[in-house]
């Protein structure tokens, strides 16, 4: 694969609510910062990905909202609905194809703007599986009960996700719930959905998130420390919730095979340095720590005890506070490629990993991790 | 650089009013059956999918996720791309993409809606700006009304003008097995059909139909193994200039749909679009649009698309047959549309159009529109690419 | 292998609505204050290209230059495209048949450039022209709704 | 003085109808008249699916053979919803499971009643609890009780 290499980042800062800001304003917020990051200006920039999702935002077509704001004007412009990650990887595609040197990508989304049980109740089966009342919350907790029980993953395990990433993102200024707590505390939350607590999920969150990716002979020229694309995989799994064990994370081992084979990685417990993964509830980061080999199955829990995921282990995991801490659909996973390249860049200031040379980040997509997109980053 | 790349199958459903007998998910399923069928393929063979809508057409979030027992893309990398009208063409443009980076080989790109199973005008109208648009917008056929309106105030056209190109694209129908509407039509029938919003009339406007399109997109390492007559995508353009309805230019030709042809020309070297063109699959919402925009193509002068038309120019024996396949107006599952076009530009090109064929079309563009007056547009030739 | 036509073909229906609380933004918030307390169209104009948008939103695309300069333009203007509905279709916003007929157009007001849509007195199409001038009417009560402007009326000397 | 800032509070209603299709209404008719449950198996992978497929998702071939699985089954996994939320067919709280019946090979999404909340164990056999009049869809079973 030729080099790809992004070259700036802009982020909001994620909030429970932006009422007084549109999509558009979020939008330009974003490209505005990821451009001065890049030290270039919108006329560098010769295609444009915006990621936005239809029924979040309440409108069909809900790119036209930030045509203006993202820049597009006069240029080759695409809209992928789905997780950010899924986005970054059409923008990097746009740019191997030769036709393009430089693709930005800007996410967006206001959680508080929409009712998440009826949005997400949307995502499930509409002759089979929404009239029994499912959203994001009560699907995932049917997933982590299975996998719960058949690894013997614990609740304490979990909750130790929460105290991590709600600690880790109390050095985040972008973060939204950054919080010293113990696992009493999340074991104490009010119950949601067995074994899901109010603790062990993430929040409603408004903002964006925008990256440039560009060739190497661009991205030598720009006032940012390029962080090189290494590996990029993601694959799905069915769709029926009953079709699949939600314990096994299928499409993630797919999508994380190819992503490692790219990077010439064999060991990713060793090669890695710093990972940012879509903890949307505190048991997903366990899940998909095994799906990504970390760990072998079933010993992610050991795994987050040893403390080696901690910001002073081998692999530190969500040095932002991860989704838990922030969580705006769609922006929420090229945040997480946002924040390893501020690690890579080595610009994490309270929350840098000591000497990050590869990174992983990773987004999903559909009910309970349908779909996975993994990313490996290197400075 | 990228690798070359070719369409090397296509299937679509038959596509009706209302298919009531399949859901969504197995529609789709009969499209990918088909357009694997035709490149003689298997699902394993695919390396990724690509697929696109509208969510509140059938409300449906996670179109992708949902349709997998259909779109072929169990345990691939699936991806899905919307961009409203202009679905169709987007998912084309995304699924060239995805092979020209070289990541992927073979990659099937997928369109469908099944606008049976709601309102149509009442979900396209949640496409325009909550409080500043929604109020008064009565969707696709109003918004198409008043600037129908505009071309008739500028140009000097009439009703009965623009009714030739419903006559004309219902008259291709009936050729083609896969259209929905596939009576021939009068002027008369068209000027005498019910008033929807003034000027246009029911034999203005596009149906509302229940279908999917899905296309295989190849490397030219595949290509050469699976056809001996691939259709080559030589360029693709997208201009999405506008945020709302009222900001766009309508002073001259249609500027996306212009810009964007222009773009595409000046890439691939043409000069003389009308006769360097054999055959267009061009997105025309209603007969005005699909009038006057023919300017928008670069064949004509601005406004000299009515005296082309009436020529005979555009029909199926003229210098550059437009929508030999019935076009949007007899057939209009709108977030297969655009690919529709694509498909049956590669069709044209690769000899396989059947009774709807132009004879020895080596080169088609095909084009999209949607969203806020944006358009797509894509150049397919038998020739491959230098 | 089934028996065809044994079966009634079934459907599954939903009648759920999806609330939403739309943020106007800095920008429209502005133009729906002028609408509501003091009968005024403002629009934003560019500093660059000095094309003035209504409504006012942030960026202009073109230029792609943030915009902070309100300008007020007329509650006047001239027709610029119309059209009388007389289809029949669910209003999304209610789930209900919207009333038809109804005209609306695309008014281009004096002060402005680009259009701004609203609904039309009139809905005799033989009665409207492009290119007829035309006038916002306000509402007496005026709460922060689109329909603080009632409609635009043709002005005929 | 803070600038206001306004939120509309709009909402998209639009109906939705969706076609079952032939494999699924025959699924529903045979649930509602006969209280059976029928699946098809895919002739090259001899999977059983449930709800009906027509066609292997893996395999892509159609799918022809029709065959009834169930009634009882075992519970895979559950949870208990604790929070209200318009979406849900019953008040909260209120369990809902994956129930992979007798004979088949993949699960059904369902509500689990018939038991107190806290004696609700994965893995616990469960058998349909059927409506008196079935509309045609899932709820014409009303939960999954202990077998």
């Amino acid at each position: 694969m030729e080099r790809v290499a992004i070259i700036g980042i802009g982020q909001t800062k994620y909030e429970r609510s932006k009422r007084g800001e549109t999509f558009a304003d979020l939008v330009f917020e974003v490209v505005t910062k990821a451009l001065e990051d890049a030290g270039i200006g919108i006329e560098d920039i010769d295609n444009v990905v915006t990621v936005s999702n239809d029924f979040w935002d309440g409108r069909t077509i809900s790119s036209m909202a930030v045509t203006d704001a993202c820049g597009a004007y006069g240029k080759n412009v695409s809209t992928v609905e789905g997780d950010g990650t899924f986005g970054a990887f059409y923008g990097l595609m746009r740019i191997l194809s030769g036709s393009f040197r430089s693709t930005l990508v800007v996410a967006h989304c206001k959680g508080s703007e929409g009712s998440n049980h009826l949005i997400t109740n949307a995502m499930f089966n509409p002759i089979y599986e929404r009239i029994i009342g499912l959203d994001s919350i009560s699907s995932s907790a049917l997933q982590a009960r299975r996998y719960m029980e058949k690894y013997g993953v614990t609740e304490e395990q979990c909750a130790l996700v929460s105290v991590k990433n709600h600690r880790n993102a109390l050095k985040n200024p972008f973060a939204q719930i950054a919080m010293d707590i113990t696992v009493q505390d999340v074991m104490r939350s009010t119950m949601l959905s067995d074994p899901i607590k109010l603790l062990d999920a993430s929040p409603i969150s408004d903002g964006a998130c925008a990256i440039i990716l560009a060739k190497e002979e661009m991205a030598k020229k720009v006032a940012t420390k390029p962080v090189w694309v290494k590996g990029i995989g993601h694959s799905a799994d069915a769709y029926n919730l009953g079709d699949r064990d939600l314990a096994e994370p299928e499409a993630l081992i797919r999508a994380a095979k190819k992503a490692y084979q790219m990077a010439g990685i064999q060991e990713p417990f060793r090669e890695i340095d710093v990972a940012e993964i879509y903890d949307a509830f505190s048991y997903q980061e366990l899940l998909w720590s095994e799906g990504l080999g970390f760990c072998e199955r079933g010993e992610a829990g050991g795994l987050i005890e040893s403390g080696a995921t901690d910001m002073g282990g081998d692999l530190p995991i969500n040095p932002s506070g991860g989704v838990i801490s922030a969580h705006p659909v769609l922006v929420a996973g090229l945040a997480r490629i946002a924040e390893i390249t501020i690690q890579l860049r080595g610009d994490g200031n309270g929350r840098q990993v000591d000497g990050a040379k590869v990174g992983l980040a990773h987004g999903i997509n559909g009910p309970c991790g349908q779909a996975h997109c993994v990313w490996i980053l290197e400075k | 650089m990228g690798q070359r790349v070719a369409i090397v199958g296509t299937g679509q459903t038959y596509h009706r009013s209302s298919r009531k007998d399949v859901n969504g998910v197995e529609l789709i399923q009969e499209a990918t059956a088909r357009a694997l069928e035709d490149a003689g393929l298997t699902r394993k063979d695919i390396d990724a999918v690509v697929i696109g809508n509208m969510d509140h057409f059938e409300g449906i979030n996670y179109v992708d996720m949902w349709s997998i027992d259909g779109n072929g893309g169990l345990h691939k990398p699936i991806m899905k791309v919307t961009t409203g009208g202009t679905t169709g063409t987007t998912v084309a443009i995304a699924a060239f993409y995805h092979v020209a980076s070289g990541l992927f080989d073979t990659v099937l790109a997928i369109g469908w809606e099944k606008n049976s199973e709601s309102d149509t005008t009442a979900a396209i109208i949640t496409c325009a700006d909550p409080f500043w648009e929604r109020p008064t917008f009565g969707g696709a056929i109003a918004g198409l009304a008043t600037g129908a309106l505009g071309y008739m105030h500028r140009y000097g056209i009439t009703e009965r003008d623009a009714a030739l190109i419903s006559v004309r694209d219902r008259k291709n129908a009936v050729k083609n097995p896969y259209a929905h509407l596939r009576e021939e039509i009068t002027v008369e029938d068209v000027l005498n059909s019910p008033m929807l919003a003034y000027p246009i009339k029911l034999l203005d406007i596009c149906p509302r139909t229940d279908g999917a399109c899905a296309v295989v997109f190849a490397s030219e390492e595949k290509a050469k193994h699976l056809t001996d007559r691939p259709a080559w995508i030589h360029q693709v353009s997208t201009r999405h200039n506008y945020t709302f309805f009222t900001d766009v230019d309508r002073s001259g030709r249609m500027p996306t749909l212009y810009e964007a042809c222009m773009e595409v020309y000046r890439n691939a070297g043409i000069k003389d679009p009308l006769h360097e063109l054999d055959v267009v699959e061009m997105y025309t919402p209603s007969s005005f649009a699909g009038l006057v925009w023919i300017d928008a193509l670069g064949v004509c002068d601005e406004g000299e698309a009515v005296k082309l038309v009436s020529d005979g120019v555009t029909e199926m024996d003229g210098e550059l047959p437009i929508n030999p396949s019935g076009g949007v107006i007899s057939t209009n599952c709108i977030g297969a549309t655009g690919l529709i076009r694509v498909a049956e530009a590669a069709m044209q090109v690769s000899g396989k159009a059947g009774e709807h064929q132009v004879p020895g079309a080596k080169t088609a563009l095909a084009t999209g529109f949607g969203g806020c007056h944006w358009s797509d547009v894509l150049l397919i030739s038998s020739r491959k690419p230098s | 292998m089934m028996p065809k036509g044994k079966y009634p073909l079934l459907t599954v229906r939903s009648e759920i609505e999806q609330p939403y609380n739309y943020s106007l933004g800095r920008y429209g918030s502005k133009l729906l204050k002028e609408l509501r307390d003091n009968k005024r169209i403002v629009g934003i104009k560019c500093p660059r290209c000095g094309h003035v948008y209504v409504p006012p939103r942030q960026v202009c695309g073109k230029c792609f230059v943030k915009m902070d300069e309100f300008v007020e333009v007329s509650s006047r203007g001239v027709l610029d495209s119309f059209t009388v509905v007389y289809f029949s279709f669910l209003d999304p916003e209610t789930g209900e048949k919207r009333p038809v007929p109804y005209g609306y157009g695309r008014i281009k007001l004096h002060g402005a450039d680009s259009e701004f849509l609203h609904f039309l007195e009139e809905s005799d199409i033989d009665k409207l022209k492009i290119g007829l001038p035309v006038e916002a009417v306000f509402r007496e009560n005026r709460t922060g709704s689109f329909k603080d402007i009632k409609y635009f009326r043709v002005i005929r000397e | 003085m803070v600038e206001e800032e306004i939120v509309y509070q709009g909402r998209i209603k639009v109906p939705y109808t969706w076609s079952v299709g032939e494999y699924g209404s025959r699924f529903f008719y045979e649930l509602k008249e006969n209280k059976k449950f029928w699946a098809t198996r895919c002739p090259k992978c001899k999977k059983v699916f449930i709800p009906p497929r027509k066609t292997c998702p893996d395999c892509f071939v159609p799918i022809e053979e029709w065959l009834e699985v169930g009634p009882d089954g075992s519970l895979v996994t559950f949870t208990i919803i604790r929070y209200s939320a318009q979406v849900h067919p019953v008040p909260a709280p209120l369990a809902v499971g994956i129930i992979l019946l007798d004979g088949a090979d993949t699960g059904l999404v369902h509500l689990i009643g018939g038991v107190e909340l806290e004696e609700i164990r994965s893995g616990m056999r469960v058998r349909p609890v059927f409506r008196e009049q079935g509309k045609g869809n899932l709820l014409d079973i009303s939960y999954f009780e202990p077998a």
